[in-house]
């Protein structure tokens, strides 16, 4: 197996950087899941398509705009009419969604290496990422496991909240380096570690 | 010291004192002083010169209403121009210099303007200046020999050429409740929004919460109202739902309860913190907005208002009380209104000495009365201001009596020497916000102001804001907003125990006094633009009538200040020349901002960063290798791969011809993929595209063109099948985003009962085209897992395979007219499947190239890009009739045959030779004849050229007037911009193996 | 390149090889006396206080009838007004304006004027429209100030600079003016500019038109206006056209909030209004779109750039005017609006392209910004032609460039008022040019208004 | 401004990509009517006042939208999915509509 190349090259820098006055805001990683998935619905078969990522991934994902399961590995949400995103530890999850998504009910498109997931953790992530998107952040209005698309200027992203205080940030791989520098420079106001 | 500083009075911190400069000198004021507040108790009354006749001129306000005292900060060797001194927070190594003076502060040259004051009146310059219509300053020369001058003189601070090294950021907020001002209504607004549970924002200009509670004497609750202020201010901190912002402003009201703000997170520090921004430019969503924005007090015209000295009693007062600083030691006021009472009171509590105070109203209340009395100093009723005196600071003023009808001073004349006058002319409520948010705000005779507007958003009103007079009403006006804000309701009970004296809420109609005896000096209106009353006048009576015309003609109210404090008085002028009312002469709508921003904190993270970087997979791999890269939309990409000494022509020519003798490689995984998948994927194409899809055999690839509803060319590119319902379509690099679009709009609004869908997966793919005689050879020891003979790999066929270790997907393609093959890859193996392919080719001699021999090989074969495809042509301008299907209707084909899209006279694509063997030079324009001499019209343009290294001559493409028609004949280019003249031969666009049969090899 | 001035007065344009006249008593147009605006009478009036100024044009009320009807007291209709009476004799014209003078985009816009444009229709248009502005002081006796600090254009591309170069010789062949200069050369005429091969989008050259430059753009409302009125010209301010009054097919006039007013013709140049206008003659569709424009102004400062300079990655355009502010706009916010507002992502788009190409500037503060109200072609370029109703005259589609037009407009569509054919710099611009496909597109987009 | 999309919930109008007047009509595609066609590419109402419009979220999840909205005060007053009618050319297919656009057709009004 030929390992994959992270986007970000020499932008990532493992360490603490930004104002180190207090403890790290925030802890920037890159997470590589071996498998991003989309899954596209036709009209009316909704429901088909959820239980065909159910019985492919185990992911019982709820039938509602930006609803999502963050498990441990694994983690699922709605991003688009009849789309949802499938995020997986495992490499391979395109072809048993493929297998499991008839072609009456859909289609899937691997976005494995087409996507990058950057993830933000820590007290100020909402504050980080309230800095490059306009979108309410705060728990009420953004549940844990929620997803949604958004943008930040010309880098599209979907953003899954996976923890209280951590997000996965999904966006394209030939900007991935770009979002991360600006991620980075983001959170040098309250710290961050890259880990 | 000058001994005007109070001991007592003042939320500044007289245990930190602090160092300063202005103009080169050193003074110190304490932690909590503005500039302002700091020169004024070093006794310093002249801060800068005015706009237009350089007048000496002081401070007038004590807030972000200040037209004159306007400084530039020099920090890390870097100028801001325009600062307000009111609004400036004194820190440690602060370095100002006034403006707009030469040589210097005291004295200036520029003064010479007020000696021909007359000749300078409102709109002198549309009448002069024209210069002679014959001869040699004819045309624009004259009237541009005197802008030279003109533009030196005026300006107001210099900017820096140098980059600003700051940083702005931008932070998304999202609120139930915005309120805008913590003075006591936004205060009480906030408590009680917050009480309810709401997520409140809490916006504050000042660097402390309170407003006018910080310096009116009052007693709230008991308690002084500063530290009433301080205490609920403090109170609201507690509340997770609240966040107070100081040193914001909120400055702008757009659509959906959009407002926009800026937080000063730096300026007031010596040296910011790691990463923290000077200016957070805040964006808030609010549910419903509180506006509690206060009221600005007016000036009153007479002649000589604006000498250094004078200044609003608002203004005054809170100096004293907020930064505990006596404005002068011998006070006069001038007021229509009681509220200079209250700040006779307060001045004099504070220690200084009331001269006199002079009110236009012949009766006053009995509560100013006591005030005055209080106050000390002699009483003059029906009196006006007509003239001061003094030089660069004031030293005395002339009393007369007022005749109330014609506003006119006159009769015996009283000289009162004094070096501060405080005086008042009402108060305008700040309804900037809601201007912006809405309709035409409305007159109150009562008030002698203008009020909010009916809300066209979310917003409620509290506060001076929306008329309230008193504290009272304020807090309870306060509560109420908060409330309903909350989806509450309003209650009548009182909020809090006040203790004021009972006062006339209401001024006098009196804007402008005008001395009997003409000439007694210059009466401001604008006293930023010198805009005096005459001038008002005069625009009058040349007919410049309505409001705009006014503000036009005589620059009233576009100081940096924006009329805050001249609208009113202004327009009042006006009205009474015109014999109307006030709102019938009209008022301007407030556009945003409120008060200046910083063009970096509206740019934020963008600064420094306009725009993301695209990268390919194997971009480190090609800087690493010395490519010179070079913008194409966002995406860099390899332009050349140049060997030392090597020029660009040199190292292009050497590239292309690498492919064409050998074999070369070039990144394409800029090209736009999308997946169009599904059952009606097929028919979907056949829509989209003038040629037929449905009929593709799986595993081939083929070209395709798209129109645009219009008829004309959108873009065109290959699109593979991979299964029955499975394609994978490219566009060229650009017209990726814009094909996207046009696809999902077509299946999203018109044709929702296809069963497709489209994904970009652009970056899912790398992609290397292997290109050139030996292109086979090299995929030969590179591919494992399927042969690439052209049995199995046809010419647009597709084979699956491995390329040591990772999984490939390749196209035979050809851009470049040499056998070739595009090798696709998952993205994050792209570098390696790179590497191995420019092993494999080793041997062979491989080599990577750039976009200039990408474009060299495809000009040699008169292949299309972007360069033609422009937006205008056709597909029959490109003589890619061909492709246009006539068994199906497709995007475009009932538009494409219109008369002025088969106009005979159209420009068409042909090839061009250089026949004096130099280049052509892309943007040269083909003519008929020879047009060194004389011009001659164009009959087309160049559209990219190269030297061909198999033609061994340059060559180019260009699209010309008659196009094939014109084969073998000559023709020259005329580049006059690059002075490139000389003959061509227009030929074919296919120079080189128009068979293709290099493509079969 | 300026025009020339003849023994006669008149002013010589060339159009080609061909001569147009314009103003045949450009220099004697007040019968031998003194001009009513010079040094000398601004000297003789500040001795006298200036009691004694005119007033710059009257306020007449509206008669039944006139010859010749111009909705519109914006630069066009004031233009049109002025030129049919200067150069055709007809000066029983109305110009009936329903808010005060000036008040729409001739009053609200960045005061560029250029004539930097590509397509043969469009250079021979601008391009006389640039030799008017030459004179056009003199011809106004109003100074407009109409400066020629020239207009450069950056590219950030080799594929840029050819689209600019192309342009550019465009302009150098049909007559204009048009020089390229190396980023070095930027670097030293334009202090500030990021010319470093560092930046984003790094400067690789740009296109100069020297003769381009900026106008004070109210003064040239109110120099029409002065100069429509001293010539007979009914300005009408504060009347609101209400509906048009017809005889068959046949416009004869319009009904207004000041009464019905007849005429032979009726001409309509409201821009960013012309859909109102036109719906109220039953003409309910055009090709056009209303959308708004936003522009911007910093505070005041002493000079800190002579030329108006172009960002060519994005969409900006920026000068300092002589009251010292950066003036500055960017694209429309993109939508279909008649607010003469805008919104919060375009203001800032243009502040981080101002940013951008000044890097400096960032410290600099926006002082005001305001919007007006585009009329949006669907190829980008104008109309003024005859029609579309017998009795009717149509002039619009300017998109944000025409404040420049505005001499040209005036004259050619004075020219088609008066002689009921197009003048030949106007011929192109015709109403049906969308339907048969001979569509003038500057910058190939196609049918999206919001694009061009 | 601000638009509320059906499914993403209410957005800044950066994310959105205008996409003009929604009330064109694309004649059939095999139809030659000249006036047909020059009418849905060129012809606009382009009213002051109430405008049906079309929006495509294209910073979110790319969906077509139809927007009513007041071109002088800017206000929304309904959001829905485009492309719900099926083509008139094709009336044969069965209407097909999707629980989430069923759900959602009205988004909140927002301006």
């Amino acid at each position: 197996m030929v390992e994959r190349e992270s986007p970000l090259g020499q932008a990532y820098k493992p360490g603490r950087h930004g104002n180190v006055a207090e403890a790290a805001g925030v802890t920037l990683s890159e997470t590589r899941p071996g498998s991003i998935v989309e899954v596209i619905a036709w009209p009316g078969n909704e429901k088909t398509a959820l239980a065909a990522i159910k019985s492919a991934t185990g992911l019982a994902l709820p039938d509602r705009p930006g609803a999502g399961v963050s498990r441990e590995g694994r983690a699922g949400y709605g991003f688009a009419p009849r789309r949802w995103l499938v995020i997986d530890d495992r490499e391979g999850a395109a072809r048993e969604l493929h297998k499991a998504v008839a072609e009456t009910t859909g289609v899937i498109n691997d976005l494995s290496h087409g996507r990058a997931v950057i993830r933000i953790a820590g007290p100020r992530a909402e504050w980080v990422l309230s800095k490059l998107f306009a979108v309410d952040f705060s728990t009420g209005a953004f549940p844990v496991s929620n997803g949604c698309s958004t943008s930040h200027h010309e880098i599209f992203a979907q953003i899954q909240r996976t923890g209280k205080n951590q997000f996965d940030v999904v966006v394209f791989r030939s900007f991935a380096r770009a979002f991360w520098t600006t991620l980075c420079h983001s959170a040098e106001e309250v710290g961050y570690e890259v880990s | 010291m000058s001994g005007r500083r109070i001991s007592d009075r003042g939320r500044i911190d007289r245990s930190r004192s602090i160092s300063f400069r202005f103009d080169g000198k050193s003074y110190s004021g304490y932690v909590g002083d503005t500039l302002a507040s700091a020169l004024l108790a070093n006794g310093v009354a002249l801060f800068g010169r005015s706009f237009k006749y350089h007048r000496p001129r002081g401070v007038l306000t004590a807030g972000i209403d200040e037209p004159n005292a306007l400084v530039t900060v020099i920090r890390n060797g870097k100028r801001e121009a325009n600062v307000p001194a009111t609004q400036l927070e004194i820190h440690d190594g602060l370095v100002t210099e006034s403006q707009n003076r030469f040589p210097s502060l005291a004295f200036d040259v520029g003064a010479v303007n007020q000696l021909a004051g007359s000749i300078f009146s409102a709109g002198f310059y549309y009448k002069t200046f024209m210069g002679p219509v014959v001869g040699p300053l004819r045309g624009t020369r004259f009237w541009m020999f005197c802008e030279w001058f003109i533009r030196r003189a005026a300006g107001l601070g210099r900017a820096d050429h140098a980059a600003d090294t700051s940083r702005y950021q931008r932070m998304n907020a999202y609120c139930d409740v915005l309120v805008v001002g913590s003075g006591p209504a936004g205060l009480a607004a906030a408590r009680a929004a917050a009480d309810a549970g709401k997520n409140v924002i809490l916006a504050e200009l000042d660097p402390v919460p309170g407003g006018s509670a910080k310096w009116s004497g009052e007693t709230i609750d008991g308690k002084p109202a500063a530290e009433w202020a301080s205490g609920e201010a403090e109170a609201l901190s507690d509340h997770d739902n609240v966040r107070l912002l100081t040193r914001t402003h909120v400055w702008g009201y757009y659509d959906g309860n959009t407002l926009a703000a800026l937080e000063r997170v730096g300026d007031h520090v010596a040296s910011a913190a790691a990463g923290a921004p000077r200016h957070r430019h805040w964006v808030i969503r609010a549910g419903t907005v509180v506006l509690a924005t206060g009221a600005f007090e007016r000036p009153i015209v007479f002649p000589g208002n604006d000498r250094p000295g004078v200044m609003l009693a608002s203004a005054a007062q809170r100096y004293a009380a907020e930064f505990g600083v006596l404005p002068g030691k011998r006070i006069a006021l001038f007021t229509n209104n009681d509220s200079a009472y209250v700040a006779a009171a307060e001045l004099s509590a504070a220690g200084a000495e009331i001269a006199a105070i002079v009110d236009t109203r012949q009766v006053i209340s009995a509560g100013a009365r006591d005030l005055a009395a209080k106050a000390g100093g002699e009483l003059l009723l029906g009196q006006a201001i007509s003239a001061t005196n003094g030089g660069k600071a004031l030293a005395g003023i002339t009393v007369q009596r007022l005749d109330p009808v014609t506003g006119t001073a006159s009769g015996a004349k009283q000289t009162i020497p004094v070096d501060c006058l405080a005086m008042s002319g009402g108060w305008s409520p700040a309804i900037h916000l809601a201007s912006q948010a809405g309709a035409a705000p409305k007159w109150n005779e009562d008030l002698q102001a203008f009020l909010p507007p009916e809300p066209a958003q979310p917003w409620l009103g509290a506060g001076a804001f929306a008329g309230d007079t008193t504290t009272a009403d304020t807090l309870r006006s306060g509560r109420n907003a908060g409330m309903k804000a909350a989806g509450g309701r309003a209650s009548r009970a009182q909020a809090a125990k006040l203790d004021a004296p009972q006062l006339d809420p209401f001024p006098a109609p009196v804007f402008e006094i005008r001395s009997a005896e003409g000439k007694s000096g210059k009466a401001l209106v604008d006293h930023q633009l010198d805009v005096t009353a005459e001038d008002v006048r005069l625009a009058h009576r040349e007919g410049f009538l309505s409001v705009e015309h006014l503000k036009r003609y005589t620059t009233l109210g576009m100081a940096t200040d924006q009329g805050k404090t001249s609208n009113v008085p202004g327009l009042a002028i006006m009205a009474n020349a015109r014999g109307i009312s006030i709102p019938e002469a009209g008022t301007t709508r407030f556009r945003p901002p409120f008060a200046p921003v910083s063009l970096g904190s509206l740019a934020a993270e963008r600064f420094g960063d306009v725009s993301p970087d695209r990268l390919t997979p194997m971009h480190d791999w090609h800087v690493e290798r010395g490519a010179e890269m070079m913008p194409a939309g966002l995406w860099h990409r390899p332009r050349i791969y140049s060997l030392p000494g090597e020029t660009l022509e040199q190292a292009y020519v050497r590239e292309a011809k690498t492919v064409r003798e050998g074999v070369g490689m070039v990144d394409v995984s800029t090209l736009g993929k999308i997946a169009v998948k599904g059952p009606d994927a097929a028919e979907f194409l056949d829509r989209v595209y003038t040629n037929k899809f449905s009929t593709l055999a799986v595993g081939k690839a083929r070209y395709g063109l798209m129109l645009r509803e219009d008829g004309l060319v959108l873009d065109d590119g290959t699109t593979w099948r991979l299964g029955e319902n499975d394609f994978l379509m490219t566009t060229t690099t650009a017209a990726a985003g814009k094909v996207m679009q046009h696809l999902e709009c077509l299946l999203d609004v018109h044709w929702p009962d296809l069963k497709v869908a489209l994904t970009s997966v652009s970056d899912q793919w790398a992609g290397a085209a292997v290109s050139g005689p030996d292109a086979r050879k090299v995929l030969e020891r590179a591919v494992k897992g399927t042969a690439v003979d052209n049995e199995t790999l046809p010419f647009m066929g597709i084979v699956y395979g491995e390329v040591d270790g990772a999984q490939v997907m390749i196209c035979r393609l050809s851009f470049s007219g040499e056998l070739a093959y595009e090798v696709y890859c998952g993205a994050g193996h792209g570098t390696h499947v790179w590497e191995a392919l420019l092993a494999a080719g080793e041997p062979f001699g491989i080599l990577s190239y750039g976009m200039e021999a990408l474009g060299t090989l495809r000009i040699e074969k008169g292949h299309v890009t972007g360069a033609e495809i422009d937006g205008r042509v056709t597909a029959r301008d490109l003589y890619l009739d061909w492709m246009l299907s006539k068994k199906k209707p497709f995007v475009g084909s009932a538009m494409m045959d219109r008369e002025g899209l088969v106009d005979e006279d159209r420009i068409r694509l042909v090839g061009v030779i250089s026949l004096d063997g130099l280049p052509l030079g892309g943007g040269a324009h083909i003519v008929e004849g020879d047009s060194r001499a004389e011009p001659n019209e164009s009959i087309g343009h160049m559209t990219a050229f190269c030297y061909s290294p198999v033609l061994a001559k340059y060559i180019g493409l260009a699209l010309v007037k008659g196009g094939k028609a014109r084969h073998g004949q000559r023709a020259f280019i005329a580049d006059p911009l690059r002075k490139r003249y000389g003959p061509v031969e227009i030929v074919s666009h296919h120079f080189f193996d128009p068979e293709g049969s290099r493509i079969h090899g | 390149m300026v025009g020339n001035v003849k023994a006669d007065g008149a002013y010589v344009v060339y159009i080609g090889m061909q001569s147009v006249r314009v103003g045949a008593s450009a220099v004697c147009r007040t019968d031998g006396n003194m001009a009513e605006y010079s040094a000398f009478s601004l000297l003789r009036n500040a001795f006298n206080s200036n009691r004694d100024w005119k007033q710059a044009w009257r306020k007449p009320e509206p008669k039944p009838s006139y010859d010749v009807i111009v909705i519109g007291g914006g630069g066009h209709g004031l233009a049109t007004a002025y030129y049919l009476a200067a150069e055709h004799g007809i000066s029983n014209v109305a110009v009936l304006e329903r808010g005060w003078l000036g008040s729409g985009n001739i009053g609200r816009n960045t005061t560029i004027v250029r004539s930097n444009y590509l397509l043969p229709a469009s250079t021979r248009f601008y391009e006389f429209s640039m030799k008017l502005w030459e004179n056009l002081s003199h011809e106004l006796n109003y100074n407009v100030m109409f400066s020629q600090r020239g207009i450069l254009n950056l590219a950030h591309s080799p594929a840029q600079a050819d689209d600019y170069i192309r342009r550019g010789n465009a302009m150098r062949l049909s007559g204009g003016d048009a020089e390229w200069l190396s980023a070095d050369e930027i670097g030293r005429k334009v202090p500030g500019v990021d010319v470093s091969g560092s930046a984003r989008f790094p400067v690789v050259g740009g296109l100069l038109q020297p003769r381009a430059g900026t106008a004070r753009h109210d003064a040239v409302a109110w120099g029409y206006a002065r100069g429509a009125d001293r010539r007979g010209v009914d300005i009408i301010e504060n009347c609101e056209v209400t509906g048009f009054l017809r005889e068959g097919d046949s416009i004869t006039g319009v009904t207004t909030t000041r009464g019905e007013i007849r005429a032979a013709k009726t001409a309509v140049a409201v821009a960013g209004s012309t859909g109102r206008v036109m719906k109220l003659a039953g003409i309910d569709k055009l090709p056009i779109e209303s959308h708004v424009l936003q522009a911007f102004v910093s505070e005041s400062l002493k000079p800190f750039v002579d030329m108006v300079v172009t960002w060519g990655a994005g969409h900006l355009y920026m000068s300092q005017s002589d009251k010292g502010g950066l003036v500055f706009g960017g694209n429309i916010d993109g939508y279909n609006s008649y607010a003469q507002r805008g919104n919060l992502p375009i203001v800032e788009e243009v502040m981080s392209e101002m940013v951008a190409m000044f890097p400096s500037v960032a410290r600099v503060r926006l002082l005001r910004s305001w919007g007006g109200v585009m009329d949006m072609s669907m190829d980008g370029s104008p109309i003024i032609t005859t029609g579309p109703l017998p009795g009717m005259y149509l002039n619009c589609g300017w998109c944000y460039g025409g404040f420049k037009a505005t001499p040209a407009s005036g004259f050619s569509f004075a020219w088609t008022i008066a002689r009921d054919e197009p003048h030949q710099i106007n011929a192109p611009y015709t109403l049906d040019r969308f339907h048969r496909g001979a569509i003038i597109d500057e910058k190939g987009q196609g049918a999206t208004p919001r694009l061009h | 401004m601000r638009i509320t999309c059906p499914y993403c919930g209410t957005r800044d109008v950066v994310e959105f990509t205008y996409q003009g007047d929604a009330t064109v009509t694309r004649p059939d595609p095999a139809s030659t009517d000249q006036a047909a066609w020059n009418a849905y590419v060129y012809d606009r109402a382009n009213p002051a006042g109430k405008h049906s419009e079309l929006w495509q979220h294209s910073g979110g999840c790319r969906a077509h939208l139809v927007v009513e909205r007041d071109t002088v005060s800017h206000v929304i007053t309904s959001v829905a999915f485009a492309g719900i009618k099926p083509n008139p050319a094709r009336t044969t297919t069965p209407k097909r509509k999707s629980p989430a656009r069923k759900a959602a057709t009205r988004g909140k009004a927002a301006s």
